[in-house]
């Protein structure tokens, strides 16, 4: 799985991309940051306020419960504010 | 038409290249956002130097391109561009512009104002603000969500 | 700031000259309207070529001092611009120019949008529209008077 | 009083612009309206139909009941259609 990072979830975690086998019982995206924030106190302060982050899967915002594969590319990231 | 780049674009040109030689167009609305100084975007007291935009290459200009055909099947169109840049931007620097060309006033007008709120709330992007304590990334607002919400029932008829 | 004149203005210098120093300034909303070609403006189906657009000189830039006062008032601009043209226009050609700044985008974009539907129903001009069967006087439009009427009412909170 | 008629007002009177001396019995725009249309045919075309009749005294809209007085400047023209 190729897992994106943005703005301060990336500062956070301390890198933008990384590639990651992902044990095949995580289904969705909250299974998938629930194992992440295992990984690490970083990924933990990140992943902590689900309020505050967004998802998207293959580059389209999902919600929380959106399924996940290992072929998929997975972001998180805060609300934008472009514009 | 979409663009994400870093570079700066001049508003004139790009205007008269989307308007060239289509006499169907009645009208042109355009929208330029540009780094405020003062206030920052929190409402804090602090002020703002630079911001830094980051963004998510691929999806950023997936996103756009819906916004984009959003826009076109709300509204009949004859032209319609968005260049969004990223990267370090100093106050009064071009953030951001949305042209929208069309027979009838109201259509360029409304569908401007549709893209540019979508903007804030759709596109990958976000911003890092300098502030007198430091850089710090800005909060999405809950004025620009309403914002966006108004445009979530059907628009009135266009023109 | 208004001006009406008979040569064609530069969009770009325009914007560019709005805005610049001004770093309060997060938003520029601009409107350009052009002469479509095609169908007239009552509806009918003869194609136009050329207007010409009349006016009162003296009582067009008091008016026009008038509709931008009454923007201001309305809205917090940090600038407002208004270029009206007159005499002999060809279809593509730009008749119009509204530009406004502000530091909040709605305030912008709102002012933009009544600036323009104001001018349709306040500004004494006249248009002459060349038709297939001849020339003949537009017909002021009561979708224009409704435009217009929805700015009647007191506008939401402007940001 | 300097009279100026606009589009095909002016086109049916003939001419742009004016001086003429009003009766001082001539109090309101309308009163002016009677007394123009009796001097001429091209002003009576031009005069008709007073529901496509906009009039400005001193370069402001006014109603047709407004006052006028010979030192005014008096304007008689088509609802606008610009922008």
């Amino acid at each position: 799985m190729k897992l994106l990072y943005f703005a301060w979830l990336r500062q956070r975690i301390g890198h933008t991309a990384e590639e990651i086998a992902v044990p095949p019982e995580i289904k969705t995206v909250r299974e998938l940051i629930v194992w992440l924030k295992a990984r690490g106190p970083g990924y933990a302060a990140a992943l902590d306020d689900l309020s505050v982050v967004r998802a998207a899967v293959n580059q389209d915002y999902v919600p929380l419960d959106h399924p996940v594969r290992n072929a998929d590319e997975v972001a998180f990231f805060p609300p934008v504010t472009g514009g | 038409m979409i663009r994400v780049q870093r570079k700066d674009f001049d508003v004139g040109a790009e205007i008269a290249k989307l308007g060239a030689g289509n006499h169907a167009i009645g009208g042109i609305a355009s929208f330029i956002g540009t780094v405020r100084e003062g206030a920052s975007h929190d409402g804090a007291a602090s002020h703002i130097g630079a911001i830094t935009l980051e963004h998510y290459p691929g999806m950023t200009e997936r996103q756009l391109k819906a916004i984009e055909g959003e826009a076109r099947a709300r509204w009949t169109l004859d032209a319609c561009l968005i260049i969004h840049r990223y990267g370090r931007l100093e106050p009064g620097e071009r953030i951001v512009l949305v042209v929208t060309a069309s027979s009838h006033r109201q259509a360029a007008l409304e569908s401007c104002a549709f893209l540019i709120d979508w903007l804030k709330t759709k596109a990958p992007f976000w911003k890092l603000e300098d502030t007198a304590e430091g850089a710090h990334w800005v909060e999405a607002r809950a004025s620009d969500d309403q914002a966006t919400a108004r445009w979530q029932t059907p628009p009135k008829a266009a023109e």
